[in-house]
C-alpha cells in the first residue's frame, strides 16, 4: 500500500513539475527584439520550393535575394540585415506553419515571398494580420490582388498581363489563324490560358487540359492535329511541357509553340531536345543583358551560372526592402509604408506598386524568348498596347 | 551466425524493453493509470508551450528555418486523428485502404465549400435564395454537415467495393481518392485549381480581429484539435471494448469463421468503412479551418500512403501505437529540416528500416486481458 | 463530350492507347508475377521501372546517342539500351526481394508490413535519383525518328508503336512460355500453387521467388526501354503514376494472371486514350478508375481471375 | 445452462437408451435438417451428387466417408458457404439455401472447422464471445454514447466492498449512478456475454485459459475453443467437423464425454469423424459419403456391416483413413 502512494506522489509531482514548467514558455520561440527601435537593418524571411520538383523555378529568385543582401552588408557594414529562409516545398500547408513563424517572431519585419500563387494564398491573411509587408518575385496569379490584401506587393506581372502579352505577340508576330490553347490544370496554368482565350476570342479552336505528371499525350496531339491549329499555347510547367512538345513534334505537328514564364527555365530546352527549337516562352523578366547595372554580371560571378527565371525578380524585391533599412525603416509599418510608397528603377524594371499591390500595368516589362541552340535567347520585348 | 543471434538477441531485448514497460504500467491499479493518464493529458497541453530545460531542442522552430512549434503540433494532432480513424478500417477491420485522402479531402471541402463567403457553392445559394453577400454556413454547422457527407461517402464507397478481397480493394481505394483529387481539380463548383480561400473557423471567417482562433497565434488551434483528438479517442475506445470492436476483429482474422459465427462481416465493415470515414472528415474539417485555404492538389495519393505509414509503422490496432506512428511520421520531417531535400529520402529509408526491424509497429497491438484473471475463477462451478 | 473527335478517329483513337497499354502491360506482368507467387504488392516495382529509364539515358549518353543516328548505330544503342535497363530493372529487383522482403518473409510478416517496406524503399529510390538527376524531366535523344509505317482509313500506325505492341506481345508470350513449359516456370507455378508442398518436393522456394524478381525486372526494363523510345523523357517520380496505372491493369485482368495482364494493360490504354479524346486528358485517371471499379463489381477477382499457378495447370 | 436452448424442453430431450433400444430413429420424430436432392458442381467436378438425408432433434449423426467424399463440402453448404447447384437444405422447416452464412448461424446451426479457424490474435474468452454476438442487441451508435439504459435488478448493481476510503467513495458514487440512470444495455449485454462466455469455457473445461490469445493455446484447447464458441451462438444444431483429429486416446475419450455432455444438453449434433471408435461410440445414426455421393444410412452397427461401406474403407487400402 505504501509503495503506491509514493508512485502517486511520484504522479502529482510530475504533473506539478509540468505545470510549472508552463511559466518558462516559448523559450526556443524566438527572441523578442523588436525593430523599429532606430536602428538601422533587420530580419527578413524568405519562403518558397527550395526543394521539390519546381525548385528550379525558385532557386534563381532566392539566388538574387541572397545576392542583394550580400551587396547590401558589403556596402553597409553598420547596417545589419539578415535573410532567413523558410523551405515550404510550395505546399500550402507547410507554408502556414511558416508564416505562423514568422509573424510570432517580432524579429522579422518584412516577408520575400511566396514564390508559388498557392503558398502565397494560403499565407496573405497571416502576414496581413500580422502587419508584414510582402514583396514576391513571382506569385503571377491575378486573384491574388484582387482580395483586398494590405501585406501583398509584387515586382512582378501577373497573369493578366502576361496573358495579355502573349495575346499582343500571338496577334502581332507570329499572327496565327487557328490557336490550340493547353493548360496543366494548375491555377498558374490555367489562370494564364483563361487571359489568353479571353483575349484571342475565336482564334483559339480548340483547348485540353494536361495533368501533372502526365506523361503521354496522344490524345491532345490527336486534337491537335484534328484542329488544324498553327499556334499551340501553353500555360504550365516544364516537366509536362518538355515530353508533350517532344510527342507533338514527333508526331510532325509543326504549329508554333508558345510558353510561358513556367518554361523560362533551362531544364525545358534541355528536356524537349530538339523538339524546342524555335519555341517562344513568355516572360515578365528583363533578358540578363537587358537587366540594370551589373546585376547579370554579379549572379554569373556569385553562382557560376546566368540568372534564371525571377533571378532579377528575386534581387529586386530584396531591394525594395534593403532600400527602406537605408532609409531607416525598421519596424513592420514603417516598411510596409515604405513599399507602398517605393517608386525606384530595378533591375528587371521600374518598381512602383499600384493600390491593390501589383506592380503598375505600364512598369511591367514582358519579353519574348526563344529557344535557340537549346538556349532560351531573348527575341524581342513585347509591347503592351 | 552469431551477429544474427545477437541482433536478435538486441532485437528482443528491444521488445522487451518496450513491451516490459507497457507491462508495468498496465499491472498499475487502475485509478493509478487513471492518474498517469491525466498527467500525459496535461503535458500535451501544455506541449506548445514547452520551455523545460534540456527539451526545448524537440521544438521545431529551435533550428533554422523550422516551423512554428504549434502550429506543427496542429499538423500532428490532425495527422494523429487522421490514424486512429484510418486505424478503424486497417487495424480493427483489417480492410487496407489507400485512399484515405478521399474522405480528409470531404471533410477539408465540405467546411470549404459550405463555410466560406468565396466559395462557389455559397455563391449560388446566395443567389438562389436571395441572400446577402457575406452569408454562408456558420461554422458549427459546417462540422455536422462534414462528418455527414464523409460518412456517406463512406458508404457510397464501401457499399458496392466491401465484397471484394483485400488488395482489390486497396487499389479501388485508391482509385478513389485519386477520383476525388482530380474531380475537385477539374469541375468549377469546387473552385477548381485555385481552391477555396476565406474557409471559417470556430471565430467565422479568418480575420485578424479573431480573439481565440485567429491567424498567427496556433497554438489555440492545436489545443481544439487536441481536445478533439482525445473525445474521439474515448469515443473508438468505447467501440472498441463493445460487441463492434470484437467483431471487427473475428472479421479481421477470418471473415468467413465470422460469418458462421452469426456476425454479419458486410455490415460491420460498412461501420468500420464509415467510421473511419467520419473520422477523416473531422480531421478534414479542421485542417480547413485552421488552414483557411485549400487546393486539391494536397489531397494527392501520396498522402494516402503516409497515412497507411503511420498506422503500420505505429502499430496497427493499437490506438497509442498509431498515435505515436502518426505523430512521429509529421513531426520528424519538420524537426530535421536540417537534412533539407535528404530529408525524404532519409524518411524512406527510417521507413524500411522501421518495419525490417520491427514490423510488428512501434507499439503493437496488444489485446486487454488483465482485469478479467480474477473473475474467472468466480463463475460457479456447476454449469 | 466530343464523340465526333473520337468516332472520327476511332482507329487513330485505338491504336493510340493499344501502344499506350503495352508499355502499362509489361510493367503490369511485374506485378502479376510478384502477387501471383507471393500475394503480395510489390509497390516498389514502379521504381525498378524508373531505374531502368534512367539506365536508357545513361547508356545512351554514354554512347554518344545522338537524335536520329545511322541505322548500324540505331541498333546497337537499341540493343545495349535493352541489355542495360534489362539487367539494371532485373537486378534492381531481385535486391529489392533480398533487402526489403526475405527478412520479412522468413518472420511470416503480414502483407500490410510488405506493403510499407516497399513503399519506404520506392521512397529511398525516386528521391536518390531525384537528388542526383534533379527533379525535373530528363531529355532522352530521338534516336528513332517516328515514322508512319502504314495507313488505313486515316489511322496512321507508326514505328514506334508497332515496336511497343509487337515487342509487349513476344515478351508476353515468351514469358507464357517459360513459365509454363519450361522447368523453371514449373518451379513458379509449384510456388504459387503451394509454397509449402512445393518446398517439400524439392523446389528451392527462395530461388523461384528470386526469378520471379528478375523476371519482372527484366520486364519492367524492356518496358523502360520502350518507354524511352516513345515518350523520349523520363523523369525521377515516373514510377509513381505509371506504376500505379500498372497495378490497375493488372488487377483489372485479374492480379496473378498472366495474360489478364495484358489483356488488363491494353483495355486501360485504350479507355484513357478514349476518355482523354472525349472530355480533356485531364479526365483519364478518373476514367481509368471508375472502369476498374466497374469490371471488379462484376467481376470481383478481374477480367480474367486471378490464378498463376493454375494459370494452363 | 439448461435455459440456453429455449425451443428443447426436458421432454422432447431423446432418451439414450430408447433410441439405442429402438435401432432405426422412428419417422414420427421431428425432422430438424432436411437434406434434399443436393447437388453441387465445381465446373466439371461433382463434389456432391443427390446426397439426401435427415437429421431429427436431439440424435447424434456421424458423417463419414473417406478422403475426398465430400463431408466438408456437404457441411459449407449446410452452412451456406456455397451454394448448391441443385437441390435444397432445410433447416426446422425453413429453407437454408440462398441465405448469407450469418443468417443460417441465427437459423440456429454452428459448426467447428476441420483445420481449426480460431480469431488467432483474440483472447479465449473474446473468441467465444463473438459467439454470442446474435445475442446483443445494442447498436453501433448504443455502442458508442451508450445512451439506451435500463433499469437494473439487485443484483446486477456495482458492489460496493473496498476497504480503501477513496475507492470505497468511488464505488458509491457508481452505484448511485445505477441506481438513478440505470445501466446502458451495452454495459448489461456485455456482462451477460462475458458471464456465457466464462460458462462455456468452463463446460469445455479451459475457463483457466480464458485470457490466452487463441494462437497461444495447445492445439486441443483450440478444438475445444471451437466448440465453446460455437455453442455460444446457442445454436439448435452443432456441426463438428473432424474434432478428433490429431488427438490421442486419451484426449478421444474426453471429447467423446463431451460430446455426449452437449447431446445431454438438448443439442442436436452432426459430426464428421475418421476416427471409427469414437463415431461408432458416440453417433445414434451415421451417414456415409463416398464421391459426393450417399452410400449408406443406418445406426453404426448397420453401417459396421454394410458391404459398400467396407469396400469404401477397406475395399481401396490406398484411400483407407
Amino acid at each position: 500500500m505504501r509503495r503506491n502512494y509514493v508512485r502517486a506522489l511520484g504522479a502529482v509531482g510530475l504533473a506539478a513539475t509540468m505545470v510549472v514548467a508552463a511559466g518558462c514558455q516559448d523559450a526556443g520561440g524566438g527572441s523578442n527584439e523588436a525593430g523599429g527601435d532606430g536602428k538601422c537593418g533587420g530580419k527578413v524571411a524568405i519562403f518558397g520550393a527550395f526543394t521539390g520538383p519546381n525548385a528550379g523555378l525558385v532557386l534563381p529568385s532566392l539566388n538574387g535575394a541572397k545576392l542583394a543582401f550580400k551587396q547590401f552588408t558589403e556596402k553597409n557594414p553598420d547596417c545589419k540585415v539578415e535573410l532567413k529562409e523558410f523551405d515550404t516545398t510550395g505546399d500550402p500547408t507547410q507554408a502556414t506553419p511558416v508564416a505562423n513563424q514568422v509573424a510570432q517572431d517580432q524579429s522579422f519585419v518584412a516577408v520575400i515571398g511566396g514564390h508559388f500563387s498557392g503558398e502565397t494564398k494560403a499565407t496573405m491573411p497571416i502576414y496581413e494580420a500580422a502587419g508584414l509587408v510582402m514583396v514576391s518575385p513571382s506569385a503571377t496569379a491575378t486573384e491574388l490582388t484582387a482580395t483586398g490584401n494590405k501585406a501583398f506587393h509584387r515586382v512582378v506581372g501577373n497573369d493578366g498581363t502576361q496573358g495579355a502579352a502573349a495575346v499582343a505577340y500571338l496577334k502581332n508576330s507570329l499572327k496565327p489563324s487557328k490557336v490550340f490553347v493547353i493548360d496543366d490544370g494548375t491555377p498558374y496554368g490555367q489562370g494564364i490560358i483563361d487571359e489568353v482565350k479571353k483575349g484571342l476570342g475565336t482564334v483559339v479552336v480548340d483547348s485540353d487540359k494536361v495533368q501533372t505528371d502526365q506523361t503521354n499525350f496522344d490524345a491532345t496531339i490527336s486534337k491537335i492535329k484534328s484542329s488544324g491549329a498553327d499556334a499551340i499555347a501553353y500555360g504550365g510547367y516544364t516537366n509536362e511541357a518538355a515530353p508533350l512538345l517532344k510527342q507533338a513534334r514527333a508526331a510532325g505537328i509543326t504549329a508554333k509553340f508558345l510558353g510561358f514564364d513556367g518554361l523560362y527555365d533551362p531544364g525545358f530546352p534541355a528536356g524537349a531536345g530538339a523538339a524546342a527549337e524555335g519555341a517562344i516562352v513568355t516572360c515578365p523578366c528583363l533578358p540578363a543583358a537587358e537587366a540594370g547595372g551589373t546585376f547579370s554580371a554579379d549572379y554569373q560571378k556569385e553562382y557560376g551560372q546566368a540568372p534564371g527565371s525571377y533571378g532579377a525578380e528575386g534581387f529586386d524585391g530584396a531591394n525594395v526592402l534593403l532600400d527602406g533599412f537605408k532609409a531607416g525603416k525598421s519596424s513592420r509599418k514603417d516598411l510596409m509604408e515604405w513599399v507602398d510608397s517605393y517608386d525606384k528603377q530595378g533591375v528587371s524594371k521600374y518598381v512602383k506598386f499600384d493600390a491593390s499591390g501589383d506592380v503598375e500595368k505600364s512598369k511591367v516589362v514582358i519579353w519574348a524568348y526563344e529557344i535557340k541552340g537549346g538556349q532560351i535567347t531573348p527575341k524581342e520585348e513585347i509591347k503592351l498596347s | 551466425m552469431t551477429t544474427t543471434t545477437s541482433r536478435k538477441r538486441l532485437l528482443n531485448g528491444l521488445s522487451d524493453a518496450t513491451g516490459g514497460i507497457g507491462d508495468r504500467f498496465r499491472a498499475l491499479p487502475k485509478w493509478q493509470r487513471g492518474l498517469a493518464f491525466l498527467a500525459f493529458v496535461a503535458f500535451l497541453y501544455y506541449l506548445p508551450l514547452l520551455g523545460i530545460p534540456g527539451l526545448t531542442w524537440l521544438r521545431t522552430d529551435s533550428i533554422e528555418g523550422g516551423n512554428n512549434w504549434a502550429g506543427v503540433l496542429f499538423v500532428c494532432a490532425v495527422y494523429v486523428l487522421i490514424a486512429i480513424g484510418l486505424n478503424v478500417v486497417i487495424g480493427l477491420a483489417g480492410l487496407l485502404d489507400l485512399g484515405y485522402v478521399g474522405f480528409f479531402a470531404v471533410g477539408a471541402y465540405s467546411v470549404a465549400l459550405f463555410g466560406s463567403t468565396q466559395s462557389p457553392v455559397v455563391k449560388a445559394l446566395q443567389e438562389r435564395f436571395d441572400l446577402p453577400q457575406g452569408w454562408a454556413v456558420a461554422w458549427a454547422i459546417c462540422i455536422p454537415i462534414a462528418i455527414a457527407i464523409a460518412m456517406i461517402s463512406g458508404v457510397l464507397l464501401g457499399w458496392p467495393t466491401l465484397r471484394l478481397r483485400g488488395d482489390y480493394l486497396a487499389i479501388v481505394t485508391l482509385g478513389f481518392g485519386e477520383i476525388i483529387r482530380i474531380v475537385v481539380r477539374n469541375v468549377s463548383w469546387s473552385g477548381g485549381p485555385h481552391g477555396v480561400a476565406a474557409i471559417p473557423g470556430p471565430e467565422g471567417a479568418p480575420s485578424a480581429d479573431n480573439q481565440v482562433f485567429g491567424l498567427i497565434d496556433a497554438k489555440p488551434w492545436y489545443w481544439l484539435a487536441l481536445t478533439v483528438v482525445l473525445l474521439l479517442v474515448l469515443a473508438v475506445r468505447r467501440l472498441e471494448n463493445s460487441r463492434v470492436g470484437r467483431a471487427w476483429l473475428a472479421v479481421r482474422e477470418d471473415e468467413d469463421a465470422a460469418a458462421v459465427m452469426g456476425v454479419y462481416p458486410f455490415k460491420y465493415k460498412l461501420w468500420a468503412f464509415a467510421i473511419g470515414a467520419a473520422l477523416g472528415g473531422i480531421s478534414g474539417a479542421l485542417f480547413a479551418s485552421r488552414q483557411g485555404f485549400i487546393e486539391p492538389n494536397q489531397f494527392n495519393a501520396q498522402l494516402s500512403i503516409l497515412f497507411v505509414a503511420m498506422v503500420v509503422v505505429g502499430g496497427a490496432g493499437n490506438m497509442a501505437g498509431v498515435a505515436l506512428g502518426a505523430f512521429l511520421l509529421a513531426y520528424l520531417p519538420e524537426r530535421f529540416r536540417d537534412f533539407a531535400e535528404w530529408r525524404f529520402l532519409v524518411f524512406g529509408l527510417a521507413l524500411v528500416l522501421v518495419m525490417l526491424l520491427r514490423p510488428q509497429g512501434l507499439i503493437p497491438s496488444r489485446r486487454r486481458a488483465r482485469e478479467l484473471k480474477d473473475r474467472a475463477e468466480e463463475v460457479p462451478a456447476s454449469v | 463530350m466530343n464523340f465526333d473527335e473520337l468516332f472520327g478517329h476511332l482507329g487513330q483513337h485505338t491504336v493510340d492507347g493499344l501502344a499506350k497499354g503495352s508499355i502499362y502491360a509489361l510493367v503490369a506482368l511485374g506485378y502479376t508475377l510478384v502477387y501471383g507467387v507471393l500475394k503480395l504488392i510489390n509497390f516498389a516495382h514502379s521504381e525498378v521501372f524508373m531505374v531502368g529509364t534512367f539506365t536508357v539515358v545513361g547508356v545512351w549518353s554514354l554512347l554518344g546517342a545522338t537524335d536520329s543516328p545511322p541505322l548500324g548505330t540505331l541498333l546497337l544503342l537499341l540493343a545495349a539500351g535493352l541489355l542495360a535497363a534489362a539487367l539494371a530493372s532485373g537486378l534492381t529487383a531481385v535486391a529489392v526481394e533480398r533487402i526489403a522482403y526475405r527478412r520479412l518473409r522468413r518472420m511470416n510478416a503480414p502483407p500490410l508490413i510488405f506493403l510499407i517496406t516497399a513503399i519506404g524503399l520506392s521512397l529511398v529510390m525516386s528521391e536518390a535519383f531525384g537528388l542526383w538527376q534533379g527533379r525535373l524531366v530528363v531529355g532522352i535523344p530521338t534516336v528513332l525518328e517516328r515514322d508512319v509505317v502504314f495507313s488505313i482509313g486515316g489511322t496512321d500506325v507508326t514505328n514506334t508503336q508497332i515496336i511497343t505492341v509487337v515487342a509487349a506481345l513476344v515478351m508476353m508470350a515468351g514469358l507464357d512460355v517459360f513459365i509454363n513449359r519450361t522447368r523453371y516456370g514449373r518451379g513458379v507455378r509449384a510456388v504459387a500453387q503451394n509454397p509449402d508442398t512445393a518446398a517439400l518436393m524439392g523446389v528451392n522456394k527462395d530461388r523461384v521467388i528470386a526469378l520471379i524478381f528478375l523476371l519482372g525486372g527484366l520486364l519492367a526494363g524492356a518496358a523502360a526501354l520502350l518507354y524511352a523510345l516513345r515518350y523520349g523523357n523520363t523523369r525521377f517520380n515516373v514510377g509513381f503514376l505509371l506504376g500505379l496505372k500498372a497495378f490497375t491493369a493488372a488487377v483489372l485482368g485479374g492480379i496473378g494472371n498472366l495474360r489478364g495482364a495484358l489483356l488488363g494493360g491494353l483495355l486501360l490504354g485504350v479507355v484513357e486514350v478514349y476518355a482523354a479524346t472525349l472530355t480533356q486528358s485531364n479526365w483519364e485517371d478518373v476514367a481509368a478508375f471508375v472502369v476498374l471499379v466497374v469490371v471488379l463489381l462484376f467481376r470481383p477477382t478481374g477480367l480474367l481471375g486471378e490464378s498463376l499457378g493454375r494459370a494452363r495447370a | 445452462m439448461s435455459d440456453q436452448n429455449p425451443d428443447v424442453t426436458s421432454e422432447e430431450t431423446p432418451d439414450l437408451d430408447e433410441i439405442r433400444s429402438s435401432g432405426p430413429v422412428p419417422r414420427q420424430r421431428e425432422v430438424l435438417l432436411d437434406v434434399d436432392h443436393v447437388t453441387l458442381r465445381f465446373g466439371g467436378v461433382t463434389a456432391l451428387d443427390d446426397v439426401s438425408f435427415s437429421l431429427y432433434r436431439g440424435e447424434i449423426l456421424g458423417l463419414i466417408g473417406p478422403n475426398g467424399a465430400g463431408k466438408t463440402t456437404c457441411f459449407n453448404v449446410m452452412t451456406g458457404v456455397y451454394r448448391p447447384t441443385s437441390g435444397a437444405v432445410r433447416f426446422a422447416g425453413q429453407k437454408v439455401t440462398g441465405r448469407k452464412p450469418h443468417q443460417i448461424n441465427r437459423m440456429g446451426i454452428a459448426r467447428t472447422f476441420q483445420n481449426i479457424r480460431l480469431f488467432p490474435e483474440m483472447t479465449a474468452l473474446e473468441n467465444v464471445m463473438v459467439g454470442t454476438d446474435s445475442q446483443h442487441h445494442t447498436s453501433v451508435m448504443g455502442a458508442l454514447f451508450r445512451l439506451y439504459r435500463k433499469k437494473v435488478k439487485p443484483h446486477e448493481l456495482p458492489v460496493v466492498d473496498s476497504t480503501n476510503g477513496a475507492v470505497r467513495i468511488w464505488q458509491q458514487v457508481r452505484l448511485g449512478c445505477a441506481k438513478v440512470f440505470g445501466i446502458s444495455r451495452h454495459t448489461l449485454e456485455e456482462r451477460a456475454g462475458e458471464r456465457k462466455a466464462l460458462e462455456l469455457l468452463k463446460f469445455v473445461g479451459i475457463v483457466g485459459r480464458a485470457n490466452e490469445l487463441a494462437r497461444n493455446l495447445p492445439y486441443g484447447d483450440q478444438r475445444r475453443l471451437e466448440i465453446a464458441r460455437a455453442l455460444a451462438t446457442e445454436p439448435k444444431l452443432l456441426c463438428l467437423d473432424e474434432p478428433a483429429a490429431g488427438f490421442n486416446p486419451a484426449e478421444k475419450e474426453e471429447l467423446n464425454q463431451l460430446i455426449r455432455r452437449i447431446r445431454d444438453l438438448g443439442y442436436t449434433v452432426l459430426l464428421i469423424e475418421h476416427d471409427m471408435r469414437l463415431v461408432m461410440g458416440v453417433t445414434d445414426r451415421i451417414v456415409v459419403l463416398e464421391f459426393g455421393k450417399k452410400i449408406a444410412e443406418g445406426t453404426p452397427a448397420e453401417v459396421r456391416d454394410n458391404p459398400k461401406v467396407i469396400a469404401a474403407y477397406l475395399g481401396e487400402p490406398a484411400d483407407a483413413a
